[in-house]
């Protein structure tokens, strides 16, 4: 079982008919992915990628009941979006978007919250369940990163995802479920929101997670570590880690700010709580391995 | 965007909020006629955005003309890319506040934030002193209330009049705060004044780059960076950082980019430039590539790994760029992804070879600018 | 308070709802200025509060000068209490559609309603194919949403160009909704005109009575009353409402004003006036009772049962009252409550006696108005 | 048992030094109800009725877990006084004004139903547990009304409530709870949201609801008995049954628009369910009389 979606998913996708929605959206659909209907306001009654289209969610959720929502807006709707999603019953819904305004980020977390919801994203190629399904823009035919297996990956990143991804693979192992919450300041979820379900999934032996300096996601995995809410093997990767204080490193969200955020201090916190923090993306695959194996003589 | 603090001070202004009566001078001829409006002693603020103006001798108290004007012709001819000066009226200080919004991610609500002890740095409160600072958030669809005014007023120590006046203040600053898609808003001192007012002493407002087509009015010149070529960059939508080192970095994706900047720490180098290549700006090599260029790197370091941003077609941008601004200095290229497997017929024209690995790239520009390897 | 179609109009073209040219005249002698203004034929329209101005003809299109002065004239001399008339500029319609927001008692929300059948009575289509109207609630924190819009406007069945065009105006409304702090704000109809553009061809906007503080540019003078009485009430705050019956009620309560206004019709009585003078009025007997003598009514039922209006202080008033109006007709008094005890000995100086029965004092008040018992 | 207060709810006055909510904050106290602390701005550290005065709604309730909140505060705070018990966790509100702008009234409601709270009012004078507990401006000494029994009432009026609960007192009953909704067109709760706890209240035999032209509220009731969310004896008084169409009678609720709201229509749809309806105040002992003992009959 991977967590969140899988081949039994129905997907609709918000914001279909654009170039960007009609391309990734027939990859999602190559790959094995149930997308059911698409929406876009004023092409009701059209086809893409073979699917229905409809004016608004709540038109498409009378004929299909889907699960999910794939948003394929720019960033100034993104907000809109994510609103008719919750308004039709939606609680699973990714947004790929770089370039929500912060103001909107901050809604769409809220409401989130608000609605019991999952929104992943913005700012992301979004999630993965290899073999199985994929919401966003993964690039799953390269093999070398897109390998199925029992790893479970977070990652706030894009191309440093297929980098540490590929060291994980290289090491012999493979993905369970990746997701890519996003490098927005104000994210729809966080990694921490997702260990019960990995901890919970038969198909997850342990989790990597992919984060960088700046914020606080990584202490609340620590946090959520150290209160029991999940107990298998995790191993970081951190990027950041000589980056200078109060410089904003790419990601708006990368930056160390009130002498908080550095890689330093979300490392030693990780570690505190036995979880394993590798220096270099090489490491990865070692530390994995490292932990199996002792988890595997403590059990 | 970080505006100048005479810009926050516009926008507290705007809001309601009280600011001292000021005169922003372009050159130091301007002191007379601003002295005059704003009597002595008075404080002469260098318009720069880096933070502790006041340590580095940035912000002054003059108490003469003479010396105003000292002051400002040193300050103009001294103090890198400065534009402008703040000349304020002094204010007579009975006790500084901290007051801040920004954005709580956690909870996706907007973060109020005070400390009884303005002035001094707020970074050194919060690391130290974590509880003297007082927090409230506010749920951005149904603002700020009164209730929550009052409550955090009271809990930063605040009473009656007192209480009241930088009530109004946490209003009009949370207003603001949203009216401008701020990311930060702080007043930083907040006065209370001898006669029992509240004055913003110093403002912060540094407003969402995502939300920049709904504040046009301001542009973002020269002035609002360390360098030419930053301010280039900008222009061109390429995140770039500048530093002393040797290696230029052109990575794409924000991730991979910083990785490969502490590889390049962990082995020994330094980075010249920072820079990001990825995400739209995919099909821009020749563009980043000048802006390396212009640092005199000894070498540039190519790391990609892409999917949309395809690896064979910033092979192709960078191939172009070799062949028209003809780099003095090594080209190290770890180009992986979307179309990698014709990444070596495309560099051949330039005599590049496409490396896989990571580490092996950072190793190898690290030792040539070190002068250990040629390329 | 219920305004004027040309303000609500004016609120309609200050939030950018298009609305027909318009000259707003005070007298018939303006007829030509309008007229040369905006063109053959056109519209002229009483300002008048009550509904049903077409059926009533109050409504009537004009197509020469001399006609349309032939109708103000007329209008000015035969409408009651008629201040102005709207001059229009007759639009080309295509379609007319139904839109109305107000508030939905049960979610808290507001609710935005429309009908693609404009023009006709609402309420009848509400009564008899309530499947033709389209509904949307709507969040008061978060507003109205982009999706909300599309999505109602898509069932309305409207489309392309005309579904941007009145989803605009929707969002429009919205916000004059909520800055009016409105309890209804209607457009009906709203034009499709035949060159493609959607108009305000009616406006209806009521303003909150609680919320009058934060719209005080709105006096409300005599035209928005039926009668001069109606307008002295309003100016005391007294709840009063005309009617052309023998009794006059002066009760504390709404629902017990209500109630008794009910046992008098069921006993064959007839209401000459409704007043409520509990509450925060309860003070005023010597104004309510002024109110009720100018309708001239057979006899004066008081009935009350108050706490904090108390029975006392109400029966103080009322002698005191009758004491300075010498009422010609019979006063029946039911008061009970808090200080009940004492209102005997206080009506003694006026020769009234307390009833404690409602039911007992509608019959006798009933059998006074019809002849059948002297007071 | 009393549904939702009786001489242990603990109660937190809004308002409390203010005249008005200083002076029905001691008739509460002298009739038994458990007062814990009130909340004025500027006054903590005050007594005002022998209770503490504190600044807001957080510093009572750090020393006080209070369980409902009495709001005595002008119309224009009384939004924002909701909110603050609201945020403090407290779920029970009563309010008392007359005169909240209609937007807040809504706001109230719809914070009411975000946070599953229960908010009476305003434009009432509160709720009445005889010989319990009191929250709001009813007079109790009044003994030909407040008789402690077994009859629950509710009721949008204020005089007319004393007029109509004087009638059932007279037929021999008593009050067991007596809820005011108010008479706002958008109250903070509505009748039918009580008829469970009434239903469930065993020392509850009977409900009257003494409604009113206009709304929905009487129209809910029926609903609610229709689809056995309440079995029990249920008499309705409704005033306003000659009132001219499209007239605003009195209260600002009170009105028959779109040719709904008439009591006929109110009467047809109580009676179609079961219910009685009284056409005159004094029908309501007979209706139950004769209501309880067909009941009793029946059981």
């Amino acid at each position: 079982m991977s967590i969140l979606i899988d081949q039994n998913t129905r997907v609709l996708v918000q914001g279909i008919t654009g170039k960007e929605g009609a391309f990734w959206t027939q990859h999602m659909v190559d790959m094995g992915t149930r997308v059911v209907a698409g929406v876009t306001p004023g092409k009701e009654g059209q086809l893409c990628c073979g699917k229905p289209v409809y004016h608004s969610v709540r038109n498409a959720m009378n004929e299909h009941k889907a699960d999910a929502a794939m948003i394929f807006v720019p960033p100034k709707f993104v907000l809109d979006a994510v609103l008719e999603s919750l308004d039709s019953g939606i609680r699973l819904i990714v947004t790929l978007a770089d370039g929500i305004p912060l103001h909107e980020q901050a809604k769409i977390r809220a409401a989130a919250l608000a609605n019991n919801a999952v929104v992943i994203g913005g700012n992301t190629s979004g999630m993965i369940a290899p073999g199985k399904a994929m919401m966003g823009s993964i690039p799953y035919w390269i093999s070398r990163v897109y390998q199925p297996g029992r790893i479970g990956i977070m990652t706030r990143s894009g191309s440093l995802t297929n980098e540490v991804t590929a060291m994980v693979v290289a090491a012999g192992f493979g993905v369970s479920s990746l997701i890519g919450v996003g490098g927005d300041p104000v994210p729809g979820a966080r990694f921490a929101e997702f260990l019960p379900a990995f901890e919970a999934d038969d198909e997850t032996d342990a989790v990597v997670i992919i984060g960088e300096l700046g914020g606080t996601m990584e202490e609340e995995v620590a946090e959520a570590i150290s209160r029991g809410a999940f107990t298998k093997p995790l191993i970081a990767f951190l990027s950041g880690r000589t980056a200078p204080a109060g410089t904003r490193m790419g990601h708006a969200g990368a930056i160390i700010t009130g002498g908080r955020g550095s890689v330093a201090d979300k490392t030693q916190l990780l570690e505190s709580v036995g979880a394993r923090v590798a220096i270099r993306p090489r490491e990865v695959g070692a530390l994995l391995k490292e932990a199996l194996r002792e988890r595997k003589s403590r059990l | 965007m970080k505006l100048f603090e005479y810009q926050a001070k516009e926008v507290f202004a705007g809001a309601g909020i009280p600011v001292p009566k000021s005169v922003l001078i372009t050159a130091a001829s301007e002191i007379p006629a601003a002295v005059e409006a704003l009597g002595l002693p008075c404080v002469l603020k260098c318009q720069v955005l880096s933070g502790g103006r006041g340590k580095a001798g940035l912000v002054k108290l003059v108490h003469s003309q003479a010396e105003a004007e000292a002051l400002a012709t040193r300050y103009f001819a001294e103090v890198p890319s400065l534009h402008a000066v703040l000349v304020e009226e002094a204010v007579a200080i009975e006790r500084e506040l901290y007051l801040a919004l920004t954005m709580d991610a956690v909870s996706g609500r907007a973060m109020l934030m005070g400390c009884a002890e303005g002035g001094v740095e707020i970074e050194y409160v919060a690391a130290h002193t974590p509880e003297k600072i007082v927090r409230e958030t506010i749920d951005l669809d149904r603002g700020l209330q009164a209730f929550q005014i009052s409550d955090f007023t009271y809990r930063l120590g605040l009473r009656e009049d007192a209480l009241k006046q930088v009530g109004k203040i946490c209003g009009a600053l949370y207003k603001a705060f949203r009216s401008m898609d701020a990311e930060l808003i702080e007043i930083n001192p907040l006065f209370l004044t001898k006669d029992g007012t509240a004055v913003a002493g110093d403002g912060k407002l540094s407003i969402d780059d995502n939300s920049m087509h709904r504040h046009v009015a301001y542009e973002k010149g020269r002035s609002y960076y360390g360098s030419d070529m930053e301010f280039e960059a900008a222009k061109e939508g390429i995140p770039y950082l500048e530093f002393d080192g040797d290696i230029s970095l052109m990575c794409a994706g924000a991730g991979l980019a910083n990785t490969v900047y502490d590889l390049v720490n962990y082995e020994g180098g330094t980075i010249a430039n920072y820079l990001e290549f990825g995400g739209p700006n995919y099909m821009k090599a020749g563009t980043a590539m000048r802006l390396c260029l212009a640092n005199k790197p000894k070498v540039i370091l190519i790391v990609t790994f892409g999917t949309i941003a395809r690896a064979d077609v910033m092979a192709e941008g960078i191939t172009k760029a070799v062949l028209e601004l003809k780099p003095s200095c090594p080209i190290v290229a770890c180009l992986r992804g979307t179309g990698e497997e014709r990444v070596d017929e495309i560099f051949a024209p330039i005599g590049l070879k496409r490396l896989s690995d990571t580490e092996e790239a950072v190793k190898k520009a690290v030792a040539i600018a070190n002068g250990r390897e040629n390329a």
